[in-house]
């Protein structure tokens, strides 16, 4: 089965650029075997060996694959949950390894390939999809020190990342032969097209306050005593585009109430109808790591980061910054980006499904807007009210 | 090493380039143009445009082609593309000695400081951003490109439009 | 003519100019019809089912559409086809009863009362008033139990998965009822031929009190849920607005006909068992949330008809009373020579069967007139011009069971 | 690596892209053939800011600002191209570009 190869070039595709583009900084692999290695190697080849083991095996064996599968039964247990049921329970300990008995089934699940099908896209199209995945989670920086990458485009790199799914689904879609699938591709890539635009809008609103594209730099200004450092209430602006920014991302994961690219009840299954076994769960898992990537964004760039007031600055007054705080760190931070997943499942099985036009204008008649406002209204605020506080700018 | 992953772009670009030209489907020439933008964006990182490189694959592969796709879907492909012009073969015949001539005067010409390895390259993307703004001398630019999107907006949604209202009932849906 | 096997052999449905104005989803304004409508397509044929999530069993419906926009449709029916009504004129009159719990499954009680009600008026039988307490009483319990899994399974079509969970816990409480009177769940066979299969248990009657105490308590949730769900409401306002003429027009019944504002409910206008003792009131569509008659009418309906039946059944457990609980039937049913018609409002609308006996064990002919078949039989005329979304949602809101399309 | 490497990648998708519009017949291979034939340029005009001024500095930016805005022009070309074709297709029924040809008449 030729199939793993696939997303591991395309990871090195996508995981080389990225990490040149962090520069010589490297990642803790870069820099492990920089350490090792008794003659220097030129930094090229170092990132190189970094995009081949930190961006690809790494991020996708190591991190990926388990958070998914815990997302997936936390998904199902919040479902469960919410509709007076219980949930998965059999597996393991509250069946916690469901999951895993999930993805052994669908590992030795038969791999079909419709008659009809473009054999070659519908091969790639999930390896595709994954790859961006994989790309997208290798830009959020888990801590201070903590980190597979530190962009200083990071937040610019994931959004334009993120869109290599939505050529990943549209070639899903096409290639699998079904109407039903290209039905989805397209609901996709409208929906997508037309939510990016809001989603980048109301990123823009932080990227404006704090004055960098690098998640890592914006959640390191919002560390403090209080959550009063947190840009969700620096001012009046952000925390409408931190809604905005919530909303749109659940458009671009495809998350209900947005989830018309696989509307079950509409589509069948939408893009991925014909899709089995472990191609099928490669959707899954972008779709979980891209649920992730969202909330990851929103808890470093609005949220205050791996910053709670009280604790980490107690913390650093204790330990300084060391292991303990990174720790301590990455606890928060994934609190925080968990949180927002769970808003997500929450929604998702409480909300009904919007329709393709209402999506439509949704988007382009309130979002939009909506978000552009914010945007001058932020930018006015810098401009105009900070400086009376005494604040630079 | 730079070799390497330059000769990894470059094979990305120039081969999702020669799909997209002799391949019969157009919906698989879109897809290798794909190739191509992403590697491009990959020698743009190698040339140390690092900020142009991720405009590159927001606006190309998450716009551009998107848009193209979109088009495929829209029109119908014309049968009598199934078999390819000769002119094709003549041209690709041409695209390669034509390359490695570019090459040849390029690197026989003295460019300035073009030899020897470079040295690392900066984050650009904060100081196109004064260059574009704070500065003065790209302003004027700035400004035009964006009341030129504006009107190319403008202009394709009107273009798009219906050309006449539909006859009463006559519509050849 | 006879029916065209594929949608592609019919000639297209022409869109008619401003794109069917009645028909048009939402509030789109001219100039943005224009731009939906504007760039030269071709239709696309697709199958909705058999195997769908949303065509509520084994319906398959040949959808054209042009991208989002549904231009035509044609149910194609027969899947789950039992020959239903030949076995009724195979098999002895009692014989033949529990198959009527197969048509409509959800609302088994309901096609027992009405066969029954059929021999009964042609053997003349009168049938014991505790029977016909309880007839009512299970009626009304199947109406509440099919209801809530219409609710539930539209909850599904529209994308919220969690009202159906929520309904399915009463429909449970409504099955142990069920299930501690007759033994079974689904199939019940338990209103008989002169009467009903035997009495209730000790206790039963209390417990239906109870049931019916928590159940408008839920019922107040469901509309929290649903009903008053803004994405829901934008959803199913003003989507396959069904007019009132042209409802009766094509013979719709049920919560369909009543969605449109028609006040047509059998239980009061041809009354039959005990319903003429009942005070109850004929729930209609108001046009509350968009237009009258538009898929929101004719859920709410099945909701507002749930909260009547509690009222109908509190009435009846004021007034039950002790006795027998089977007329005199002999074993070997024999129908005298006749030909008769009862229709019993079922959840669905009219469920009608027509009997004619030749005086035998066997009936000579046993015609069912279902009330889902005739309701779907208007989906082509209401799909054209709604969008593919939609079409599940009027799909859904007309309700169908696919084991009584087909019998 | 050499500048002529990189102009020798551009020089190639320059062809190809030309090849493309002209040897396909279709008015969307004519776009993505434009799309080529301006990332060739923008390879070109990096390349040689970076080659140029190796130093970095305002003089490097310069072929990245030139670059940024072809793109831009790039994605107006591309809506305003799109329409366009769409349009042809709704009025000739034909992506082919040779087909309308009303201003011969």
């Amino acid at each position: 089965m030729g199939l793993l190869p696939a997303p591991l070039l395309a990871a090195t595709l996508l995981g080389a650029p990225l990490l040149v583009a962090g520069g010589q900084q490297g990642n803790f692999v870069t820099d492990l075997v920089a350490k090792l290695s008794p003659v220097e190697i030129p930094w090229p080849l170092l990132v190189l060996i970094g995009a081949l083991l930190g961006s690809g095996f790494f991020l996708l064996l190591v991190f990926i694959t388990p958070y998914a599968m815990l997302a997936i039964w936390a998904e199902r247990k919040v479902g469960g949950h919410i509709q007076c049921r219980i949930g998965p329970k059999r597996v393991g300990p509250f069946g916690l390894l469901q999951s895993i008995a999930d993805a052994i089934k669908l590992l030795v699940k038969e791999d079909t390939i419709p008659a009809g099908a473009d054999k070659l896209l519908f091969v790639f199209a999930p390896a595709l999809v994954l790859a961006s995945a994989i790309a997208m989670f290798a830009a959020v920086p888990f801590a201070p020190d903590v980190w597979f990458t530190d962009l200083n485009l990071g937040v610019f790199f994931i959004v334009a990342i993120s869109s290599l799914t939505t050529i990943g689904v549209i070639m899903a879609g096409w290639s699998s032969a079904n109407k039903w699938s290209l039905y989805g591709a397209m609901r996709m890539a409208a929906s997508v097209i037309s939510y990016e635009v809001p989603l980048g809008i109301s990123l823009l609103v932080p990227v404006l306050v704090s004055g960098t594209f690098s998640l890592r730099e914006a959640a390191l200004a919002q560390e403090g005593w209080g959550g009063a450092a947190w840009y969700l209430f620096r001012d009046p602006f952000v925390l409408p585009a931190f809604l905005l920014f919530y909303t749109a991302s659940l458009a671009e994961t495809k998350r209900a109430p947005f989830d018309l690219p696989e509307a079950e009840s509409e589509l069948v299954a939408g893009f991925h109808t014909e899709y089995s076994g472990m191609r099928f769960s490669f959707f899954f898992l972008e779709e979980y790591a891209a649920m992730f990537v969202v909330s990851a964004i929103g808890a470093l760039y609005f949220l205050g980061g791996w910053a709670f007031p009280g604790l980490t600055p107690l913390v650093e007054h204790l330990f300084g910054r060391g292991w303990i705080f990174n720790a301590v760190a990455i606890g928060v931070f994934s609190a925080k980006a968990l949180f927002l997943v769970f808003v997500m499942m929450w929604l998702r099985w409480t909300l009904p499904r919007i329709r393709i036009d209402q999506v439509m204008t949704l988007g382009y008649k309130y979002l939009t807007p909506l978000s552009l406002a914010c945007l001058l209204g932020a930018a006015a605020w810098e401009l105009y009210v900070v400086p009376l506080f005494g604040g630079g700018g | 090493m730079e070799r390497i992953a330059f000769a990894l772009f470059a094979a990305i670009a120039v081969g999702g380039g020669l799909v997209a030209l002799f391949h019969r489907s157009i919906v698989h020439s879109a897809f290798a143009l794909m190739g191509t933008f992403l590697g491009i964006s990959g020698l743009f990182v190698l040339l140390g445009a690092d900020f142009l490189a991720v405009v590159q694959l927001l606006i190309y592969v998450g716009g551009i082609l998107v848009l193209i796709l979109f088009g495929l879907m829209l029109t119908k492909p014309d049968p009598s593309e199934r078999k390819l012009r000769r002119v094709l073969l003549v041209l690709a015949a041409v695209a390669v000695p034509a390359a490695i001539l570019v090459a040849r005067i390029a690197s026989a010409a003295r460019w300035a400081a073009a030899e020897g390895p470079l040295p690392d390259p900066k984050p650009a993307a904060r100081e196109i951003g004064f260059l574009f703004l704070l500065k003065d001398a790209y302003l004027i630019p700035f400004e035009l490109a964006a009341f030129l999107l504006t009107v190319a907006l403008v202009g394709a949604v009107f273009l798009a439009r219906q050309p006449h209202p539909p006859p009463p009932g006559g519509e050849d849906r | 003519m006879s029916e065209p096997a594929r949608a592609a052999t019919a000639p297209p449905r022409p869109v008619p100019p401003g794109a069917g104005d009645e028909h048009w989803v939402g509030d789109l304004r001219p100039g943005e019809r224009e731009v939906l409508l504007d760039v030269k397509t071709q239709d696309m044929e697709i199958n909705m089912g058999p195997q769908h999530p949303s065509t509520h069993g084994v319906l398959r419906v040949l959808l054209r559409a042009d991208g989002e926009i549904v231009t035509g449709a044609q149910p194609h029916l027969g899947y789950l086809h039992r020959c239903a009504e030949k076995i009724g004129e195979s098999v002895e009159f009692l014989q033949y009863l529990p198959y009527t719990d197969r048509y409509d499954y959800l609302a088994a009680m309901n096609n027992n009362l009405g066969y029954s009600m059929a021999v009964e008026k042609l053997m003349g039988v009168e049938v014991p008033e505790r029977a016909q307490w309880i007839r009512t009483i299970f009626a009304e319990l199947n109406r509440i139990g099919s209801h809530l899994i219409s609710f539930g399974t539209y909850g599904l079509d529209i994308g919220a998965f969690t009202p159906f969970f929520y309904a399915f816990r009463e429909r449970e409480w409504m099955m142990a009822l069920f299930e501690k009177v007759c033994g079974a769940r689904l199939t019940y066979s338990y209103i008989r031929i002169g009467g009903v299969f035997n009495d209730l248990p000790e206790g039963w009657l209390e417990e239906l009190g109870r049931f019916c105490d928590v159940f408008e308590e839920k019922w107040v949730e469901y509309n929290d849920l649903l009903s008053h769900n803004h994405i829901f409401v934008e959803r199913t306002r003003n989507v396959g607005i069904l007019p009132a003429e042209k409802a009766i027009a094509w013979g719709c019944t049920g919560p369909m006909l009543r969605g449109s504002g028609v006040a047509w409910d059998l239980r009061r206008d041809a009354p039959y068992s005990m319903y003429p003792r009942l005070e109850f009131d004929v729930c209609l569509g108001a046009g509350l949330k968009g237009t009258l008659g538009d898929c929101w009418d004719r859920y709410f309906v099945k909701l507002l008809e749930m909260k009547e039946s509690i009222r109908i059944l509190r009435q009846c457990l004021r007034q039950i009373g002790p006795g027998p609980v089977m007329a005199d039937v002999p074993k070997t049913i024999r129908v005298p020579a006749g030909a008769g018609y009862v229709g019993v409002e079922n959840p669905r609308g009219e469920l009608g069967h027509y009997i004619v006996s030749d005086g035998g064990k066997i009936s000579r002919r046993c015609r069912v007139r279902g009330p889902s078949f005739c309701n779907l039989s208007i989906l082509g005329e209401m799909m054209p011009g709604t969008m593919l979304a939609d079409s599940v949602a009027i799909i859904g809101s007309i309700d169908i069971v696919v084991g009584e399309t087909d019998r | 690596m050499s500048l002529g490497a990189y102009l020798a990648v551009a020089t190639a998708l320059f062809v190809l892209g030309l090849a493309m519009m002209i040897a396909r017949r279709n008015l969307l291979y004519v776009l993505m053939g434009i799309e080529l034939i301006l990332n060739a340029a923008n390879l070109n005009f990096v390349a040689f800011a970076r080659y140029a001024a190796p130093a970095g500095g305002e003089a490097a930016l310069r072929g990245q600002v030139f670059a940024l805005i072809v793109i831009l022009l790039a994605v107006a070309e591309a809506a305003v191209a799109l329409a366009i074709v769409l349009h042809a297709y709704s009025l000739f029924d034909t992506v082919r570009p040779e087909e309308p040809d009303l201003l011969r008449e």
